[in-house]
């Protein structure tokens, strides 16, 4: 974790507070494994911090760039096949290169992609782009099964991370030690990606995003602009590529298909793609949903898929969106206000919903069930699903919940309205 | 990146209470499988299999070692190797050493792989494969591994047993053979042509070729090119909506000789094949449901449909894998030794519920036992599939097929 | 010879299929510059409306219902979804679209579980119409070319003969007046969303039970729709027809016809590895075109984004 | 690329440039040359080219026929961003900012290119002192300090549209081209605007299209009138007002305005 503390070392005007949060991020990722410590664990926090890696370097084109891809897990995928391809080479040829070192393999492999489907993806950005991406995706992966020589079909590549060169004494046998390398890349791309958006070629991404023509007119190619950032984006994808191959020690066609692709979008969309952390926050809550609701119920699918046309819908800034609305209540010092109609909305929506939850889940298992299996239990109760008071009682909860929520609805806007009105400053009353 | 700290607290307690196992004295048995997506059903069909021998042939009768009950564990890998590979690890945390899967080779492939590492990074912790479904050959030859015993005949020793049956049937003179563009697709293939040339080098292969998998909306051209080469007989490795697609498009354009194929039943299959399959089409596999081969056989089935009227026992060697796990502990005395459990269960021999034995091969842990030629139709049917009134008839039988059969496996033991 | 007559009625059939369902996807772009993800999630509802239709009251039942049924649910997602989110501009449109795909994908797997539906073709129409040396062509395959003409007879007559066919004429040549033409736009909207979805509908109900009706099958012919309406050029409904017909024909006499690339490669002058099955090339030497007839769409889409970024009619890009 | 050469090449001399969309020629052969450190006025009757004119300039269209040099280089056929590039600077009609970006940001961007940074992505743009000072000398000079963190979406018309020229003059281009800088604007908020351009171009050479005759008449130090695709008349602001061709074509009523 030297890295942090290395490249904002050079910046001299660097206050504490830009410090700050990078320094309680490495902390944070230190002692998660102290706090859960079992290998489970340790392994869904490795597939979020990979997540997350993607999902940041998405949204240098989703929020950044203004560039919808269908199908970026490709610059993923290249990144993984290459590393996982590397790591057998090591062993075979007995190569001097340190596992930690890999994932820059993958990112340049990511790069490399980049660079040929940039080179005549990114002339139009919108509608153009984002049908080329989806072209090339279907392409590669379709490939992928093709190309046995490469893609292994199938049953993928495969390797053993714990062939190359002990790494200062660590062989990388431990899932923990797996953990610290995991988050030690995390923390450096995030940090790079970070500062990437303070560059000139950052600024410009955004200013591109915005509106193309007039960065024509400001002396920049918009071409050109995207493609740096397609590139980077690429680069860093490559880079989670290579954590997935040390991670999992496989590679296989389902890292760069179009249900990976689109996973990453709905990522990067549900998490927030107007702001730094937005994906960061999406990352981690799809796999939890992923790895943990997927334990407790088989429709979660369903549940993902309302969720996220509900967020478009409702919430185009995504999860990191509602929490920013909050930044302005905040610093007047009028959070308090909300809290009360917010129960008053938010409680009886949520009941609403777990009672419309409890629905489907109750058609779900009548039609599912086996004979004999009638007893089901959700929210903690058990009962009987073929009789016909739960699917009652839940309807009904369902009607209440979203009954009140509505009557409640309007006092809420009144308050967030109150909360957030601002006297705009006079013109003259100029910032220090 | 602050956010995170609130989330991962969440998430903490989330994996908390997923990870509150209750701690019963059960043998657990992991099921990894599809239990959500397109994959789901085949999932479920699986998962309801299992639940239903364990019950049925092992706590019914008392369990194993004076008492020990089974049970079933389910986890959606979603059928993807990622997923797979961190329920493996969800399991494992969860104390279960016995990991069963079956659908796709690509997952069967990341998990015996990832199994015999951790084998062998954590000795004092081993977990044991049990392989149902997946016949990619390579998981009992170059991939073999002393934790990974297969139940289901390979996808060789299938075509093996097929190719002898076809060697028979002098009126086929023509064959044409179509698959999936992908390892398994081509692997039948290569033993399809391998076993016709041994067997009955006279039988002239009029088609060989791949299409791409799950991507092909219409199977109309490949339908007609078959009917005009003239084939007697087209042998296919297809599963899902490809295999009903092709073989409806091929019935449809006036095709009338044998389909034989591997997977073509059950799943809503069966039931959309329904009159158009009925004299084309031949599965090879194994298990016999009808005629049913004991009352003991014919009453499991029916209890089984009581219990679950959607499903169906399209895998009947599930049976197999709980009645001889159950024995193997019982002859290694523990149900921690994972070792001595697989020594075990190397060389049993079984008698198999749905009719004939089972030999687990030592040298590659592969089950050898009877293959059929079953006939889709609905002529003296007791078990259907998809309560459709078409289902599976033995035709023809190969015995204990492949038991000479070769193999590349060097098993490392411990 | 014959096996080309044949073929290339199989294509028609093909590619008349993919023009249903991107002339609707065409009328909706080119009116609300929208490019409908979920369109071909409509054309699965369609097929899974009409079979649920046909179990109580037959095919002609549910070739009959089915389709306005699709419409009015794509006249609603218009009216209560794409509405709200067109405020932030074409990306979330795209975005919500996508969503939609994976939400009605979800709830047809809910509603009807995921097995393949038992959706088969009525019985007045299962046999073979005409032969052609051998080639059996069955009825349903004319039944399917006949519908989708006199569907594009109407919709023709409509566009031409129409007055709501001139304002969306209008609206296909100069999309920034739409506008200005004084008419109750909103409304307009609704009803072109609602009828192109209504096409796609038509589509799921005649290619249901030839083609299968299970929840993958807007994931089979989803993406090819795009592809086919970018060759053609966004926004032209001639390049729709064009580019669907050209991927109808390529697709069917890729598969028909066995093309090594081992022939086209040494054509070029190049030599094959001594040991092609050792090679590190061999999967390149050892295609064949039926093995990537169906990926051939997706190379074209890319070589005439590269070379003609507008399509082979496109006047404009999104 | 700050200041024009006082010698020879015209700032910006455009030779026999013509404009044809389909059927219909919109610029029929305009010729015109610009001395460095003029303030030019294009004006003429709706729908006479002069947006056009100014789109066919600054690389937005490529001409049909003809040709534009800026300060003795040709530049037609050039993309808009190697025009920039050589020391052009345009506005534009309708408001054309980057509307999710703050209004720091916004003018920020606007000097990147010009001061040297190019595509790096090896400078932190926060870390330079001389840049944020510039940006801040221009937000004071469009009075827009106040506003500097706001989404420039979110400013009032007259902001936006001030912001608009501090954007065209940020990059320090030697030929500032402004297109309708008052349209749509109040009696005092043109006034503002007025006193701003005059302040901004101080020593660069402006070529300006405007409606609003007090404007045109106050600024200017020459004028061309432009009807239908054609240059009818060019010369100080008294000889255009005599020029009785020109005098036909507004009909003798806005010329008055002046």
């Amino acid at each position: 974790m030297s890295e942090i503390a290395r490249i904002p070392g050079r910046n001299a005007g660097l206050t504490p507070g830009m410090v700050l949060p990078w320094a309680l991020a490495a902390l944070f990722l230190a002692v998660m494994p102290l706090i859960f410590a079992s290998n489970s664990a340790i392994t869904i926090m490795n597939q979020m911090a990979i997540t997350i890696i993607f999902a940041l370097a998405y949204n240098m084109l989703l929020g950044q760039g203004g560039m919808l891809s269908f199908g970026h897990a490709i610059f993923m995928g290249m990144g993984g096949f290459m590393s996982v391809h590397i790591m057998n080479w090591v062993e075979r040829y007995e190569l001097p290169l340190p596992l930690p070192l890999l994932p820059v393999f993958g990112g340049l492999s990511g790069l490399a992609l980049a660079i040929v489907v940039g080179s005549f993806s990114t002339r139009k950005a919108g509608t153009v782009f984002a049908m080329i991406s989806l072209g090339v995706g279907e392409l590669v992966a379709a490939s992928s099964v093709i190309i046995v020589a490469f893609f292994g079909g199938e049953e993928g590549v495969s390797g053993d991370r714990t062939y190359g060169l002990p790494f200062f004494g660590i062989e990388f046998l431990r899932q923990i030690e797996v953990y610290y390398l995991t988050a030690a890349w995390l923390l450096i791309s995030a940090l790079l990606m970070y500062l990437w958006s303070r560059t000139p070629l950052g600024r410009m991404a955004n200013a591109v995003r915005d509106n193309p023509e007039r960065a024509e007119f400001v002396g920049y190619s918009a071409r050109w602009v995207r493609f740096h950032s397609f590139c980077a984006s690429g680069f860093f994808a490559g880079i989670a590529g290579g954590l997935f191959a040390i991670n999992y020690e496989i590679v296989t066609e389902e890292n760069l298909n179009l249900a990976q692709s689109g996973a990453i979008l709905l990522i990067t969309f549900l998490g927030g793609a107007g702001f730094f952390f937005g994906p960061i926050i999406g990352a981690v809550l799809f796999t939890l949903l992923q790895t943990v609701l997927s334990l407790h119920t088989d429709i979660w699918q369903l549940y993902l898929g309302a969720l996220f046309v509900m967020t478009v819908m409702y919430f185009p800034g995504g999860l990191a969106g509602v929490l920013m609305m909050h930044v302005v209540p905040a610093r007047l010092g009028r959070l308090h206000m909300l809290v009360m109609p917010y129960l008053r909305t938010l409680l009886p929506a949520a009941i609403g919903i777990a009672g419309l939850a409890g629905v489907l889940e109750i058609i779900f298992h009548r039609r599912n069930m086996a004979t004999g299996d009638e007893e089901m239990t959700l929210f903690w109760i058990t009962f009987d699903s073929t009789s016909p008071w739960p699917l009652a009682i839940a309807l009904g909860v369902a009607a209440i919940g979203i009954w009140i929520a509505r009557r409640t609805a309007p006092a809420l806007r009144e308050a967030w309205e109150a909360a957030n009105r601002i006297d705009l400053p006079p013109s003259s009353e100029g910032r220090p | 990146m602050r956010r995170t700290t609130r989330i991962g607290l969440g998430a903490a307690l989330a994996l908390s209470i997923s990870a509150a196992a209750a701690f019963a004295d059960t043998i657990k048995i992991a099921f990894i499988d599809p239990l959500s997506g397109p994959f789901a059903a085949t999932g479920e069909q699986g998962l309801a299999q299992y639940r239903f021998a364990a019950e049925e042939l092992v706590n019914r009768k008392g369990g194993v070692l004076g008492g020990k009950m089974f049970e079933i564990v389910p986890f959606d890998n979603k059928i993807s190797p990622k997923e797979s590979l961190i329920q493996l690890q969800v399991a494992i945390d969860q104390g279960i050493r016995f990991i069963a899967q079956g659908n796709s080779s690509g997952v069967a492939n990341a998990l015996t792989d990832a199994i015999n590492k951790h084998n062998r990074r954590n000795p004092d912790n081993r977990v044991l494969f049990l392989n149902y479904s997946a016949v990619d050959p390579a998981l009992t030859n170059d991939k073999c591994n002393f934790w990974h015993f297969r139940f289901d005949a390979n996808a060789d020793i299938k075509m093996d047993a097929l190719t002898d049956i076809i060697q028979q049937d002098e009126s086929i003179k023509k064959v044409y053979i179509i698959g999936q563009d992908y390892s398994f697709g081509k692997a039948v293939a290569a033993a399809a042509v391998r076993f016709l040339n041994e067997k009955r080098p006279d039988i002239e292969i009029v088609g060989n070729e791949l299409h791409p998998i799950g991507k092909v909306k219409d199977f109309t051209p490949y339908a007609r090119k078959i009917v005009a080469s003239g084939a007697d007989a087209v042998i296919t490795g297809n599963w899902g909506s490809d295999m009903l697609n092709l073989g409806r498009a091929i019935l449809d354009n006036g095709f009338t000789g044998p389909i034989y194929t591997y997977y073509a039943a059950a799943d809503g299959i069966t039931a959309a094949f329904g009159e158009a399959g009925d004299g084309s089409l031949k599965l090879v596999g194994e298990g016999q449901l009808n005629p049913p081969v004991s009352a003991r056989a014919d009453a499991y089935v029916t209890a089984f449909k009581k219990k679950y009227p959607n499903k169906d026992i399209g895998q009947p060697r599930i049976a197999n894998v709980i009645e001889m796990l159950a024995r193997a502990i019982e002859k290694a005395g523990s149900d921690t030794d994972i070792v001595a459990i697989a020594k075990a269960l190397e060389g049993m021999e079984h008698d198999a519920l749905f009719g004939g034995k089972v030999y687990m091969r030592p040298q590659d842990h592969q089950a050898i036992q009877d293959v059929h030629v079953l006939a889709h139709t609905n002529d003296g049917i007791t078990h259907d599939f998809d309560n459709s009134g078409y289902g599976l008839k033995v035709e023809k039988t190969v015995r204990m097929a492949g038991m000479d059969s070769p193999t590349t496996c060097r098993m490392k033991r411990p | 010879m014959e096996l080309v007559l044949v073929n290339l009625i199989d294509g028609l059939v093909t590619g008349l299929l993919l023009f249903m369902l991107s002339a609707g996807l065409t009328l909706i772009f080119s009116m609300m510059g929208v490019l409908n993800f979920a369109h071909a999630s409509f054309y699965m509802l369609g097929a899974y409306f009409a079979y649920q239709i046909s179990v109580y009251m037959g095919f002609w039942m549910g070739l009959l219902i089915a389709p306005p049924l699709v419409g009015v649910l794509g006249a609603l997602v218009e009216r209560y979804g794409l509405r709200k989110v067109h405020q932030y501009g074409h990306v979330p449109e795209l975005i919500f679209t996508f969503g939609l795909a994976l939400l009605i994908e979800e709830v047809v797997q809910f509603v009807w579980g995921r097995d393949t539906m038992p959706y088969d073709i009525p019985e007045i129409l299962r046999f073979t119409a005409f032969s052609i040396s051998g080639y059996a062509i069955p009825a349903y395959k004319i039944f399917m070319i006949f519908t989708s003409v006199a569907i594009f007879v109407v919709l023709l007559w409509v566009l031409t003969r129409t007055r709501v066919g001139m304002i969306i004429q209008a609206a296909l040549s100069h999309p920034q007046t739409v506008e200005a033409l004084g008419h109750n736009v909103p409304l307009v909207f609704m009803g072109v969303f609602g009828v192109g979805t209504a096409l796609a509908g038509v589509a799921g109900v005649i290619a249901g039970p030839v083609l299968s009706t299970f929840p993958g099958m807007a994931v089979v012919l989803g993406s090819i729709v795009f592809v086919t309406i970018v060759i053609g050029g966004l926004g032209s409904l001639w390049g729709a027809l064009v580019a669907s017909l050209l991927i109808g024909w390529l697709t069917t006499f890729a598969k028909a016809y066995n093309i090594r690339a081992a022939d086209i490669l040494t054509s070029l002058g190049l030599t094959p590895p001594a040991n092609v099955e050792e090679s590190i090339w061999r999967d390149i030497w050892t295609v064949t075109s039926p093995q990537i007839a169906d990926i051939l769409p997706y190379i074209l889409m890319v070589l005439i984004l590269v070379f003609r970024p507008h399509g082979l009619f496109g006047k404009r890009d999104a | 690329m700050t200041a024009a050469p006082t010698t020879a090449p015209a700032a910006l001399r455009i030779e026999g440039l013509r404009k044809s969309f389909g059927p219909t020629e919109i610029i029929r052969g305009v010729d015109l040359s610009i001395e460095a450190g003029e303030r030019h006025a294009i004006i003429g009757p709706n729908g006479a080219g002069k947006s056009t004119l100014f789109n066919l300039v600054t690389g937005r269209y490529a001409p049909s026929a003809g040709s534009v040099f800026l300060n003795g280089q040709e530049i037609s056929g050039l993309p808009p961003f190697r025009i920039n590039r050589m020391g052009l600077s345009r506005s534009f009609q309708i408001t054309n900012i980057f509307p999710r970006m703050t209004v720091f940001e916004n003018v920020r961007c606007s000097l990147l290119w010009a001061r040297g940074y190019r595509y790096s992505f090896w400078h932190m743009v926060g870390r330079s002192r001389e840049l944020t000072e510039a940006t801040e000398e221009i937000l004071a000079q469009i009075n827009l300090t106040a506003r500097r963190d706001l989404p420039a979406g979110v400013l009032s018309y007259a902001e936006q549209r001030a912001l608009e020229i501090g954007i065209t003059m940020a990059g320090g281009a030697s030929v500032i081209m402004l297109d309708e800088p008052t349209a749509g604007m109040s009696h005092s908020e043109t006034d503002h605007i007025v006193e701003l351009i005059r302040r901004v171009t101080e020593g660069r050479t402006l070529v300006m299209v405007e409606h609003d005759m007090g404007v045109v008449f106050g600024l200017a130090d020459r004028i061309s009138v432009l009807v239908y695709g054609e240059i009818i008349a060019t010369g100080s602001p008294e000889e255009v007002r005599a020029n009785p061709k020109v005098q036909e074509a507004y009909l003798g009523t806005t010329l008055e305005a002046g």
